[in-house]
C-alpha cells in the first residue's frame, strides 16, 4: 500500500510537468469550472448516503489522470500510469492461475452485484460477477453481447494457452490499466471486484479447450 | 372502478375490423418479494371481454404471466365505422373498469 | 365477488340469477361467460395445464402458428400471439413451457372473430411457446422456441 | 404518432445491423430484434399516462386548490408546446438553471401550494404506486414531440452547467473505474445488444435525448430523465444523488446542448 502511494506521488509530479507537449492539449472537461464542478457533484448526494458509500467517489491517480485527459492521455503520461498499474497486481496464493472453466462461465455473465444507494440496492451478499458479456463477446451460444471490448471468442483457440499468455489475461482482468491507461475495463482485482480466485476462474473460461469461448 | 382508463383502437379496413387495447394494470405475479423480503400478493386481470356493439367478439382468460399493463389486439369481422366497441375487465380483487371507442 | 359469482354459477337458477345481477350492476354483463379456469392458471407443467383446459395431447400442426419475434430484449414484456388457418376457431390459448405456470392466456373467439390475436407476457427465461388451438371441436398446436435475452448494463 | 415511432425504430434498428458484425447469426439477432421493437413500439404503455398527465395539469389541487396551467417552463405560463426540448434552461425568477422535473416542482409548490417533500414524495413509481410526476413530465414531454431540441446554453449560467456537466460526463470513479464516457464516448458501441449513443456527438446525444421520457419495459414503467441518470449513477456503483441535484440538471443540460437540433420523438418505448 505505502509503495503504491509513493507511485501516486511519483505520477502527481510527472503529469504536473509539461510533459505531453506533442500535440495540441485538449482542454479537460469542465474547463475553467471544473472545481467547481468537482464540488457540485460531491454535494449533490443524499447527505443520508452512508460514509463508506460516499468514499466511492474518490478519485486515485489513474481516475483523475484519466477525466483530465478525457480517457486519451499523451503516450508519456499513459506509460507512467501503465507502470503504477503494473505495481497493483497480485496472484493466488497457490500460484495457480487457471481456476475452473464453468465457474469462469457463470461470472462471465452476471451482471449484479455492488449496487448501492436507496431504490434498487443489491440485496446484501448478492454475487458479484465480472460482467463480461456486457461489452465482449465470448462464448458463441450467447448472442447478447456488447461490442465495446473486442470479442474474445476463441481467446485460447487462437491464443494458446502458453504461460505468458495465461499471465497476460489474469493481468489484464486483475488491472486492465496495466497494460492500456484508461481503458474502458474496470480494474477487478485492484478493486477487490473480483477475487483472485475469481479471475482464474474467468482466465480458464478464456483459455480451457473444452470452454465453449472455444469449444464451438 | 380502477382509475386509470383503457388505451382502445379500432379501426376497419375490407370489412375486417383490428381492435387494440392498452390496459393500466399492475399484473403482479404473487411471486416477487418486496425490499422487506414479503411476497406481495397476486394482483392480476382474470377476465376480459370486448364487445362490438352488443355482440361479444372476444373473451379473455389471463394468469399472471400477462405482462403488466396488457396488450391486446384481435380482428373479427361485420364491423362498421363508427360503432361501438366495449372493453370490460376485472382482476382479481374484483376490481373492474369498462371503456369504449368507436370504430374509426 | 369471485365467491359471489361462483355461487350464482353453482345454483340451479343460475342464468336468470345472473341477468337480475347483471341489470342490477353488480355483475359486469359479458363478464359472466364463464368461469376463470383456475384449475389450467395453476397448473405447472405443460402436461398438467393442457389436461386443465380439457385439450388431452393436441395433435402439432402447420396451421397454427406461434406470432412474434424470435428474440425478446427483456423477458418482462414479450409480444407473442397465436394465429391459425383452421376452420371454426372457438378458443386459442398461449402457452409457456418454463414458466412457473404454463397457461399464459386463453382466449374465446365468437364466430366472426379471427384466429388471431396478440398480447404481451412476461418468460422468466428462455423457453418453447406454445399456441393452442381449438378447431371444429378438436385441439392443435404450435411451438417455436423464445430467447430472452439479458441486457444493458446487466444490473 | 405510433406509425413515426415504428420508422424511427426499425430505422434505428437497420442502421445498427448493417454498421455491426457481418456474421448471420448476429444479423438474424438484430432482424428478430427490429421485430420485437417494432412490435412495442405499436402500443406504448406511456401513452396511458400521458392521458393522466394531462388530467392532473389541469386538475385544481394541494393548498391552494389551483391547478398547473399557469406553470411557466420558460416559454410563458401554461405554453407547453415546445418547452421541454429548450430544457434546461436558466430562470430568472429562482435565479436557477432548472430542468423540466425542478420547473415542475417549482410550480407544484408556488401554484399549488405543496411543500417540497409533498411535491417530491413519488417522484418516481413503484409497482402500486403511481407517480404523478412521471405522469406529468410524460404529458408535458410528449407536447414537444416533433419539436427540435433547443438548448443553446447562451447564459452564462447555462453555458455553466453544460460545462459542469462535462467534466461529471468523464469523471471516473468507484469500483469500476465509470464514468459516463466509458460507455458513452464511442460511436457504434452496444452493451449487450442495445446501442449505445455517443453522447458528445449532435447524432449521439440525439438519438439518447429525443425519445424520453420513455416507458422501459423491464422496469414497468415511465423513466424521466432525472430517473435515468440517477439510475446510470447507480449503475456506475456511486452513492445515490438527490432527486434534482445540480449535477443531474448539469448532465442534462450538456446532454441537450450535445443533442440541440435533434427531433424529439416521446415518450418512447426501451428495453
Amino acid at each position: 500500500m505505502k509503495m503504491k502511494l509513493a507511485l501516486f506521488c511519483m505520477l502527481t509530479a510527472t503529469v504536473a510537468m509539461p510533459a505531453f507537449a506533442q500535440s495540441k492539449p485538449v482542454e479537460p472537461p469542465g474547463g475553467k469550472y471544473a472545481k467547481d464542478a468537482e464540488q457540485m457533484f460531491l454535494s449533490s448526494f443524499r447527505a443520508d448516503n452512508p460514509k463508506y458509500w460516499m468514499a466511492r467517489l474518490e478519485q486515485d491517480e489513474t481516475m483523475k489522470t484519466c477525466g483530465l485527459y478525457r480517457d486519451n492521455p499523451p503516450r508519456k503520461v499513459a506509460e507512467q500510469l501503465e507502470k503504477l498499474n503494473r505495481a497493483t497486481i497480485r496472484y493466488p496464493v497457490d500460484g495457480k492461475l487457471i481456476g475452473d472453466w464453468k465457474e469462469g462461465q457463470k461470472l462471465a455473465a452476471v451482471g449484479t452485484g455492488g449496487h448501492i444507494g436507496f431504490i434498487q440496492p443489491d440485496p446484501p451478499g448478492r454475487l458479484r460477477g465480472g460482467n463480461c458479456y456486457a461489452c465482449h463477446q465470448l462464448a458463441k451460444a450467447e448472442v447478447a453481447y456488447g461490442t465495446i471490448g473486442p470479442s474474445l471468442q476463441h481467446f485460447g483457440k487462437l491464443r494458446g494457452n502458453s504461460e505468458e499468455i495465461v499471465k497476460y489475461a489474469y493481468d489484464k482482468i486483475y488491472n486492465s490499466n496495466a497494460f492500456t491507461a484508461c481503458t474502458n475495463m474496470p480494474r477487478f482485482g485492484l478493486h477487490s471486484w473480483l477475487t483472485p480466485e475469481q479471475i482464474t476462474h474467468i482466465v480458464a473460461f478464456l483459455i480451457d479447450p473444452e470452454s465453449p469461448v472455444n469449444k464451438d | 372502478m380502477a382509475a386509470n382508463p383503457m388505451k382502445i383502437r379500432a379501426s376497419n379496413k375490407d370489412g375486417v375490423t383490428e381492435v387494440k387495447v392498452l390496459i393500466s394494470h399492475e399484473m403482479e405475479t404473487g411471486q416477487r418479494k418486496d425490499a422487506s423480503g414479503a411476497i406481495v400478493p397476486a394482483w392480476f386481470i382474470t377476465d376480459l371481454t370486448a364487445k362490438h356493439n352488443d355482440r361479444l367478439v372476444l373473451g379473455a382468460e389471463f394468469g399472471t404471466a400477462v405482462s403488466k399493463n396488457p396488450y391486446l389486439a384481435f380482428r373479427f369481422k361485420g364491423g362498421a365505422k363508427g360503432d361501438k366497441i366495449v372493453v370490460s375487465w376485472k382482476d382479481n380483487k374484483g376490481d373492474t373498469r369498462t371503456d369504449e371507442a368507436a370504430i374509426g | 365477488m369471485n365467491n359471489q359469482r361462483r355461487t350464482v354459477l353453482k345454483s340451479g337458477s343460475g342464468a336468470a340469477l345472473l341477468g337480475l345481477l347483471a341489470a342490477a350492476g353488480i355483475i359486469n354483463p359479458g363478464m359472466a361467460l364463464a368461469e376463470w379456469n383456475k384449475a389450467a392458471f395453476d397448473a405447472k407443467s405443460m402436461a398438467d395445464t393442457l389436461k386443465a383446459l380439457g385439450a388431452g395431447t393436441p395433435a402439432e400442426s402447420k396451421d397454427v402458428q406461434v406470432t412474434g419475434p424470435d428474440i425478446a430484449e427483456n423477458g418482462a414484456v414479450v409480444p407473442v400471439g397465436v394465429s391459425s388457418t383452421l376452420p371454426n376457431v372457438t378458443m386459442v390459448a398461449i402457452l409457456i413451457e418454463k414458466n412457473p405456470n404454463a397457461l399464459a392466456a386463453s382466449f374465446t373467439l365468437p364466430e366472426g372473430t379471427e384466429a388471431n390475436v396478440q398480447t404481451r407476457v412476461k418468460m422468466g427465461q428462455t423457453s418453447n411457446v406454445y399456441a393452442l388451438v381449438k378447431s371444429d371441436g378438436k385441439f392443435f398446436m404450435a411451438t417455436k422456441e423464445i430467447k430472452v435475452t439479458l441486457g444493458g448494463c446487466g444490473g | 404518432m405510433i406509425q413515426r415511432f415504428i420508422r424511427t425504430l426499425v430505422g434505428a434498428v437497420v442502421v445498427a445491423a448493417f454498421a455491426g458484425s457481418a456474421a448471420a447469426q448476429d444479423s438474424k439477432v438484430a432482424d428478430e430484434l427490429a421485430k420485437y421493437r417494432e412490435a412495442l413500439a405499436d402500443g406504448n404503455p406511456a401513452d396511458l399516462l400521458e392521458v393522466k398527465g394531462e388530467g392532473l395539469w389541469m386538475e385544481k389541487r394541494g393548498p391552494k386548490n389551483a391547478s398547473l396551467e399557469q406553470c411557466d417552463f420558460g416559454l410563458g405560463p401554461g405554453k407547453l408546446e415546445g418547452a421541454y426540448a429548450q430544457l434546461p434552461r436558466y430562470f430568472k425568477d429562482t435565479g436557477r438553471v432548472m430542468d423540466v422535473e425542478s420547473r415542475l416542482v417549482h410550480c407544484m409548490m408556488t401554484l399549488q401550494g405543496f411543500t417540497k417533500e409533498q411535491a417530491t414524495k413519488n417522484w418516481f413509481s413503484k409497482p402500486g404506486t403511481e407517480s404523478d410526476i412521471e405522469a406529468l413530465v410524460t404529458f408535458i414531454g410528449a407536447k414537444s414531440n416533433g419539436v427540435k431540441i433547443n438548448v443553446p446554453a447562451t447564459h452564462p449560467e447555462e453555458a455553466k452547467m453544460a460545462k459542469m456537466g462535462e467534466y461529471i460526463f468523464y469523471r471516473r470513479s468507484g469500483p469500476q473505474d465509470f464514468s459516463c464516457a466509458i460507455c458513452h464516448g464511442q460511436d457504434g458501441k452496444r452493451i449487450r445488444l442495445q446501442e449505445l449513443g455517443n453522447l458528445t456527438t449532435k447524432e449521439g446525444a440525439g438519438m439518447a435525448m429525443k425519445t424520453w421520457p420513455s416507458y422501459r419495459v423491464s422496469q414497468g414503467a415511465v423513466w424521466t430523465m432525472q430517473r435515468r441518470l440517477i439510475d446510470c449513477m447507480r449503475q456506475a456503483r456511486w452513492p445515490e444523488p438527490n432527486y434534482l441535484a445540480d449535477s443531474i440538471i448539469a448532465l442534462q443540460t450538456y446532454l441537450q446542448k450535445n443533442a440541440t437540433g435533434t427531433v424529439m420523438e416521446t415518450p418512447g418505448i426501451k428495453r
